[in-house]
């Protein structure tokens, strides 16, 4: 614990030094990235610690104004705090790496960097609704002024509007939440929380506000506008750690108060799970509308939060209905998935940022063939794409894997209900996984396969050694969590039991069912054996049964003699068959005029999806809103005498109102 | 006594319904003046100690000359004209001075159920001057004659405070007795200002202070 | 008793001799002594034990050191403040109206009459007896209105009237207050202050209470810029000097608001009265954040945009003081807590008035490239006036939203964050626009708003406030809570 | 768990796929009035393919030369974990249809990234409509899945055919005729078949499937052609493990019946494709969305059954 809050003090610490010192790039460069790391590298051990060998609570108390105010690290922070220590070093390193090549200034990037990390760190320990709220609302500021970096750029700084006002939204809500906890329980500390003897219907409006305050970092469906363009228009690595671990505190939020509140009602659970559902798809869908490769990233990001929420509601529903096994599955998923979500989210915003880098640009449209010019952030990207797609073998499948036999389960069931879930479930995951497929087998193809459609003249660069080194990390972990699976479900069950043993009264016993060890082996030895099978061919086939083969044809077209860049398929035609279908959800703006007559002229296509929500329902609102009150700035006329008629006005309403009863 | 509280519902009445300022002057001086020995009157004269008498002298010297004679002079330095132009006629602001009245007597009779007061009447001017001053305030556009109008609701509280028989030390009724002096003299300083700069006194053209104009050019932070 | 005498007296006749000095820096210079005289004996002051000092007139609870010391701070950091500002402007020489002629410049007027306006709040503060304090808080409207008007322009002289016209009618009505109170006595009450009351509470005629209650109120309300007698508030703000906007801001709507606290306090001791008061002042407070939420909203010129952020923040005092219970004693250090942060703002805003030349937030992009230094300040500021932790205005909002959840006023609860929620949203995308972005074509000299003087006190209060957000000393724990206890609440 | 006699047996079913396709051909050459290519023909090609050389195009990238590959050996996985001849599959545990389901995701998506690879608008527009139709088909499929789940209360494959006895489906046979027709449909669609797409035509415009691997040649593509056959031989075992749930004991019969079954799926095949017109590209999603909606109304018997 000591060494714990040792690490958040270097990291501020290193912070404030990088501020001081930001005149000098080199040296903020290396007071901030090198504190952010070590710090991080200090702060793994409790960590660890608590996670593999049980609970170590040890608490602090500090002297607020509202009085003590207790920290403490138990399992659940403890593997909330992976995803953070991963993901900020190697963030540092990232933007570290690439800030030595830039001329943009780096006034207060570090500061804010290492504040974000900081305030996540405290987060996650603080065991006091004051420190929580004070940790989350530092965040979120800190994460806001990342977002403005670039604040010459206009839509940088609407983006960070968004997230300002609808963290500020989120966190009213969590003020109200952690205001009613406290009220009934008489103190802000969570383990009092536990204490209070909410009534049905005060237990769910906490719920429901605490799923409102948190949903919001969470990018739950109609409270994620913020998010597509905050990710967008923050650096790469700084998007890399707001998707990966800042929005990942919401759940970690969420589930803490899921802690503290009495058995959960059935209806949350639906709520989680159709709320997942929704998001799911329409982020998939919205994904496959961008023509903007950090905003495909950004709505996949989204996506996965749909998968967790599905697979913690699921885990609530099972708890309903006394079924540890299943509830513990569906739990070990999620908390997986986000570990998984996190590295494969690290490896494909540095992707983009290395794209970035190198071309110069977001567009898909101008992308294309980049394989050849940058392989090494090719393969990286591949990977990962592969992984948050859900597909074997890489990390990603096994938490889908997880929460699918969980729904599996759930079917069996005797229980109408249960059948309904799992059908929400297989068969919610299952359309979102194959569009997931479809987006990034889209995203990765357009980007770094086919004929290169920027323009020849420019350089493309392939990114530097150093920046290599969180691409491999990165993937090292991912293979290391792929084949470890087997083995981290007992850590991981341990926290799944920290979170249930409260709630349902199950036992950590109730939970060690044998219904996922067996499989996971399976399924990782089968997939490890495919990936080597495959290798092994393909260098078979290359070594000794490529004699003759050629490669210097041009791509067959119909016959077509002069094939050209220009004539494949672009991002916005790849994706107009399923867009259309689904245009209930995504309305594309359709720029380009038709083709026409025999010999047409001059055609074009380029389409680009906002978001609809923002567009169809938040726009409108503040519009409404803001017309409402525009009217009532006539009451600041400026004639005096008026004025003193308010005055007047006033006393009298106050003497009949309250004095003279006539 | 009653008399007194009687001429001073007059003064009123007349100040509503007056259209020359410089009688309103006057009459506002007149009333500085009545205020100003009504307390020998009020309830006996028990308490007609040397401290009551100076401070009934103040208060006639100021309220009764000197305020008025600056006032006087602010009128005459400014080449204002000298009527009134009321949101209000003056007949119909004299028919609310009436209702005013009534409303005022009303309420004094519905406070005497609840306590005893040294004298109703008296009580009842006290209240119709505030009413009238505040009336004043509100429907008369000259600065000048807003000035009048505090300078009536002034004298309004210090008679109903008179009539309601709570009287503090002297010190409190003098330190009050300067603070609405000096209130006033610096309203008189600021008249001058105001003839200096916009070449009128009539308060409500000062309206370049106000939230109207407005331009909705921000709202497209939200719509980017 | 007579260093509380000597507190008030000393800036009244210092403020006499600068009208009469002739060289800027002596009197500069004795504006500063004041100032941190001022501060010195106020602090020895509270030092001393409670009822060490509490006379019929004048006294020391522990309201009264609150509200002191904020006063004394802000005096001092403002002060600290005109050591450049007047160095920045023009001396007018006084005009001759009617005869008399201004004894000295303008800029003798404004050292002159900072000082009376010292002492009027001085007064105001440390009065127990209702007339006594009327008496301070009128002269303070008399000494601020000369500096409002300290300009000599069209506009400043506008807001000027309306301020000292409204506000002295308010007070006139607040007279009226005064005199009904007295009739709400009865013939055991011996001393006219709220102490007395409060001793006798059982044989009060409620009724008069409750009347003198409204007019206090109202009279009161009007300077204190709760809603709807807010309307000179922002005319006065704008067109006033930094300093003293930063004063009026920071300073006397606390002492309206103390005058309003003096009479609940008498209340809080009546049950009845206590409840019919509380609904009152949640009412006004609702509306206060309502209206100054709407006109922060879009709003065109920064330093009106802060004069509705008081206003906003009187409507959070009122509410936590009509909340209870708790909320009363997150009012009071809320009143810190504003009090700081809102002087530097205003000091703020005249560095960037300095740079820019302009007052219109239209005008104004990129600060944080013209003046890093301004611009940070201005973004931690704008941080901390919406109760953004870890200052300690979040601590005083959160408490007092924890209290009205408590007491299960959900409607009160819900409303105060919309309402707060919408001052955000106007507020970030003001400051936003002013901060952020490129430089603006204007060409602008930023040197003008950068020196030492000029960003001491905006550094202090503000890092002031942020430890108070982590942090509260016990003396002033106690000193909070017991001013709470005082009116009825509970400790925090 | 791992049984190797079905391991056996699978690889026997493996080898033998291509006789599915050349049933296929045989029933329409024999619905045509035609004689039709020899039975052998798809093992014939495959052979001539393999002699040859392949060529790729410049644009193309090592994920061309991966591919095959990995759409082979993913297939083969895929048809280890299939219950063959109403015995457990080669390789059986809790949940392995997830994995299935994936292991065919896989080839699904190396075979969209080598379209990609090329560079081609022709194999681009393949690709969006096959992703397109296999993320509608997955959903279809587990809603099936489900039926059977609930029913058996099992979550392995192996273990939920194993409980599929006849005389369930006697007594609701409408949950069957659902539920085949809707599996008919998803394997049709995997397969790329008539009416989803015409493994006959040359015309790209028009294709899904072979507009895809329209580059490949030569090895590659006989990697590609077999993986194709092994697919269908996946789907067609599903089919026929779900309709003919026997439990008869003794090896050769159990064979003898499926391989019975298989044939039967291939010719039923044939007859559809002979019959029925391929779909409008703009039909077939309601046609797959039909399929999930069959699935579905099981569901809900299901659920009024529970």
């Amino acid at each position: 614990m000591q060494q714990y809050l040792i690490a958040i003090a270097l990291i501020m610490s290193g912070g404030i030094l990088a501020l001081i010192t930001r005149k000098n790039r080199s040296v903020s460069t290396i007071a901030g990235a090198g504190s952010a790391i070590f710090g991080s590298l200090i702060a793994i051990f409790p960590v660890i610690k608590v996670l593999f060998y049980g609970n170590s609570f040890a608490v602090f108390t500090l002297n607020m104004p509202l009085g003590e105010a207790t920290i403490g690290l138990d399992v659940v922070s403890a593997f909330f705090a992976v995803p953070v220590l991963v993901l900020v070093p190697l963030a540092a390193i990232f933007s570290g790496a690439v800030s030595r090549h830039e001329k943009h200034s780096a006034d207060g990037y570090w500061f804010f960097f290492n504040t974000l990390a900081a305030a996540m760190l405290l987060l996650l320990v603080a065991a006091n609704a004051i420190i929580f709220l004070l940790a989350w609302e530092i965040m979120s500021v800190a994460a806001f002024f990342l977002i403005t970096h670039r604040d010459e750029i206009a839509t940088a700084r609407s983006a960070g509007w968004k997230f300002f006002v609808a963290s500020h939204i989120g966190t009213a809500a969590l003020m109200i939440l952690f205001a009613l906890l406290g009220a009934s329980s008489g103190s802000l500390e969570f383990a009092q929380f536990a204490t209070a003897h909410l009534t049905e219907e005060l237990s769910s409006i906490a719920f429901f506000l605490a799923l409102f305050g948190f949903g919001v970092k969470v990018g739950l469906l109609p409270l994620h506008v913020w998010m597509p363009d905050s990710y967008t228009f923050a650096d790469a690595p700084v998007s890399a750690v707001l998707s990966g671990a800042m929005s990942k505190m919401g759940f970690y939020g969420l589930l803490r108060i899921l802690m503290l509140l009495p058995a959960p009602a059935a209806s949350w659970g639906w709520v989680l799970v159709v709320g997942g559902l929704l998001t799911g798809i329409y982020a998939m869908i919205a994904a496959l509308a961008q023509s903007d490769l950090k905003k495909v990233i950004a709505y996949s990001s989204m996506e996965n939060a749909g998968i967790i929420c599905m697979a913690i509601g699921c885990s609530v529903m099972a708890m309903c209905w006394k079924q540890p096994v299943i509830a513990g599955a569906a739990m070990v998923g999620a908390l997986l998935h986000i570990l998984n979500h996190a590295i494969c989210k690290g490896l494909l915003f540095f992707g983009s940022g290395a794209v970035y880098w190198g071309t110069g640009t977001r567009k898909l449209e101008m992308m294309g063939g980049l394989a050849r010019r940058m392989p090494f952030t090719a393969v990286c990207f591949a990977l990962a794409s592969a992984a948050i797609a859900g597909l074997p073998p890489f990390n990603g499948f096994i938490s889908e894997f997880i929460i699918f036999v969980a729904g599996l389960q759930t079917a069996t069931l005797k229980n109408p209900q249960a059948l309904l879930l799992a059908t929400i479930i297989l068969g919610g995951l299952a359309l979102i996984g194959g569009l997931a497929v479809a987006t990034f087998a889209r995203t990765f193809g357009l980007v770094f396969l086919g004929a290169p459609r920027h323009d020849k003249k420019r350089e493309i660069y392939e990114v530097t050694p150093l920046v290599r080194v969180p691409f491999i990390i990165l993937i090292v972990l991912m293979g290391l969590i792929t084949v470890a699976s087997p083995w981290l479900l007992k850590p991981l069950l341990a926290v799944a039991g920290a979170l249930m043993t409260s709630q349902a009264g199950f036992s950590a016993a109730d939970l060690q069912g044998n219904l996922l060890q067996q499989p996971v082996i399976m399924v990782v030895q089968l997939s490890l054996a495919l990936l080597i099978l495959v290798i092994l061919g393909w260098q078979i086939r290359r070594r000794l049964f490529s004699r003759g083969d050629r490669s210097d044809r041009l791509t067959w077209d119909c016959g077509y003699a002069e094939p050209d860049a220009r004539m494949q398929y672009t991002s916005s035609s790849f994706s107009q068959t399923i867009v259309d279908i689904f245009s209930v959800i995504v309305r594309p703006y359709r720029h380009g005029e038709k083709v026409s007559g025999l010999f047409p002229r001059h055609a074009s296509y380029r389409s680009d999806a906002p978001d609809s929500l923002l567009r169809y329902l938040f726009l409108p609102l503040f519009g409404l809103i803001d017309r409402a009150l525009l009217p009532l700035r006539a009451l600041q006329h400026g004639r005096l005498h008026l004025y003193i008629g308010y005055v007047a006005i006033t006393l009298l309403i106050l003497l009949l109102w309250k004095v003279v009863v006539i | 006594m009653n008399t007194l509280a009687t001429l001073l519902a007059l003064t009123c009445l007349f100040l509503l319904g007056s259209s020359r300022l410089l009688v309103s002057i006057r009459m506002v001086a007149f009333q500085g003046f009545l205020l100003g020995i009504l307390p020998f009157f009020v309830s006996g004269s028990d308490h007609v100690g040397v401290a009551a008498i100076i401070l009934s002298l103040a208060s006639i010297g100021l309220k009764g000359f000197l305020l008025p004679k600056l006032l006087t002079r602010a009128l005459f330095e400014s080449g204002a004209r000298r009527e009134i132009e009321p949101f209000i006629g003056f007949g119909a602001s004299m028919l609310s001075g009436v209702a005013l009245l009534a409303v005022s007597s009303y309420i004094v009779n519905r406070l005497e159920t609840t306590a005893q007061i040294g004298s109703s009447i008296t009580l009842i001017a006290g209240f119709f001057m505030v009413f009238s001053g505040l009336f004043l305030l509100i429907t008369r556009r000259k600065a000048l004659t807003q000035t009048l109008g505090f300078l009536v609701l002034e004298n309004g509280v210090f008679a109903t405070g008179l009539s309601l028989g709570s009287e503090f030390s002297v010190f409190v009724e003098l330190g009050i007795l300067l603070d609405v002096f000096v209130g006033i003299f610096l309203m008189g300083i600021m008249l001058f200002h105001i003839d200096r700069e916009f070449d009128h006194i009539d308060a409500d053209r000062f309206n370049e202070l106000s939230d109207l104009a407005f331009d909705a050019s921000e709202d497209e932070e939200v719509s980017e | 008793m007579t260093t509380a005498y000597a507190l008030i007296i000393l800036p009244i006749i210092t403020g006499i001799l600068s009208l009469f000095i002739s060289s800027e820096r002596l009197r500069r210079n004795l504006l500063l002594i004041v100032a941190f005289t001022h501060l010195f004996i106020s602090i020895v002051l509270c030092k001393g034990g409670v009822g060490e000092l509490n006379g019929v007139w004048i006294g020391l609870d522990h309201l009264g050191r609150l509200f002191l010391i904020i006063t004394s701070l802000l005096f001092t950091g403002s002060a600290v403040y005109s050591m450049v500002y007047l160095d920045k402007h023009p001396h007018f020489d006084g005009p001759a109206i009617a005869g008399l002629r201004m004894p000295a410049n303008s800029n003798a007027i404004y050292a002159a009459c900072m000082q009376f306006f010292l002492a009027a709040m001085t007064l105001s503060i440390l009065s127990m007896h209702f007339g006594l304090q009327w008496i301070g808080i009128e002269a303070t409207t008399l000494a601020s209105t000369p500096l409002i008007y300290y300009h000599r322009n069209r506009r400043s002289l506008e807001a000027a009237w309306k301020y000292m016209i409204l506000c002295s009618v308010g007070i006139a009505l607040a007279l009226m207050g005064v005199f009904f109170l007295a009739m709400a006595t009865s013939s055991h009450v011996q001393q006219f202050t709220s102490a007395g009351f409060a001793l006798f509470s059982g044989y009060l005629k409620v009724e008069w209470l409750k009347v003198a209650f409204i007019f206090f109120l109202v009279g009161y309300g009007s300077k204190m810029g709760l809603a709807p007698m807010h309307t000179w508030l922002p005319d006065a703000h704008s067109e006033a000097p930094s300093p003293v906007s930063a004063m009026l801001s920071g300073a006397l709507l606390n002492c309206a608001f103390l005058g309003i606290l003096r009479i609940y306090q008498v209340c809080a001791a009546v049950p009845t009265a206590a409840a019919f008061a509380n609904e009152i002042l949640i009412v006004f407070g609702l509306l206060s954040l309502a209206i100054s939420g709407i006109f922060i909203l879009h709003q065109p010129d920064y330093k009106r945009m802060l004069a509705y952020s008081s206003v906003e923040h009187m409507g959070i005092l009122a509410l936590g003081v009509g909340i209870g219970g708790s909320a009363v004693a997150a009012a009071l250090l809320h009143a810190v807590g504003h009090s700081l942060v809102k002087a530097s703002l205003f000091l703020l805003s005249g560095n960037i008035l300095a740079i820019y030349a302009t007052k219109k937030v239209e005008d104004i992009k990129g600060l944080l490239r013209h003046s890093p230094l301004n611009g940070v300040l201005w973004l931690a500021g704008f941080l901390a006036i919406t109760g953004t932790p870890p200052f300690t205005t979040f601590n005083s909002e959160f408490a007092i939203l924890r209290v009205a959840v408590q007491s299960h006023n959900w409607t009160v609860a819900v409303l105060y964050l919309l309402f707060l929620l919408l001052v955000f949203i106007g507020m970030l995308t003001i400051f936003m626009h002013m901060t952020l972005g490129k430089k603006g074509e204007a060409e602008v000299d930023s040197a003008s708003g950068e020196s030492f003087w000029q960003l001491l006190t905006p550094v202090v209060f503000l890092s002031v406030a942020l430890l108070l957000g982590l942090y509260l000393p016990e003396f002033m724990r106690d000193t909070i809570n017991g001013a709470a206890m005082a009116l009825g609440g509970k400790a925090l | 768990m791992i049984s190797p006699l079905s391991v056996a047996i699978c690889l026997v079913m493996i080898l033998l796929s291509p006789l599915l396709l050349g049933v296929i051909n045989k029933t329409k050459a024999f619905f045509g009035g035609r004689q039709g290519p020899p039975l052998l023909q798809l093992y014939f090609d495959l052979g001539k393919l393999l002699g040859k050389t392949s060529v790729y195009s410049e644009t193309t990238t090592v994920v061309t030369r991966i591919a095959p590959f990995a759409i082979l050996f993913s297939t083969l996985a895929a048809a280890l974990l299939v219950p063959v001849a109403f015995r457990n599959a080669g390789l059986s545990f809790a949940g392995d249809v997830i994995l299935l389901a994936y292991l065919l995701g896989i080839g699904r998506f190396f075979m969209v990234l080598a379209a990609l690879d090329t560079g081609s608008a022709f194999e681009g527009m393949g690709a969006s409509r096959e992703v397109l139709y296999s993320a509608l088909a997955e959903p279809a499929f587990f809603c099936g899945l489900l039926v059977l789940i609930n029913e058996t209360s099992q979550i392995g494959l192996s273990s939920i055919y194993a409980r599929l006895t006849t005389d369930f489906w006697w007594q609701n046979p409408a949950t069957l005729l659902l539920l085949s027709t809707s599996w008919m449909i998803i394997l049709l669609v995997e397969n790329a078949r008539i009416p989803i797409d015409d493994p006959n035509t040359h015309l790209e415009l028009t294709m899904i499937h072979e507009v895809m691997i329209l580059d490949y040649s030569g090895k590659d593509l006989a990697l590609i052609e077999f993986a194709g056959a092994v697919k269908l031989a996946i789907f067609s075992s599903l089919l026929v493990g779900l309709i003919f749930g026997c439990q008869a004991q003794s090896l050769p019969l159990q064979l003898i019946i499926f391989a019975a079954g298989m044939l039967l799926v291939s010719i039923v095949i044939g007859i559809i494709e002979s019959t029925i017109a391929r779909l409008r590209l703009l039909h077939v999603p309601k046609f797959i969305v039909g399929s999930g909606a069959l699935a579905i109304i099981a569901l809900i018997l299901k659920l009024a059954g529970n």
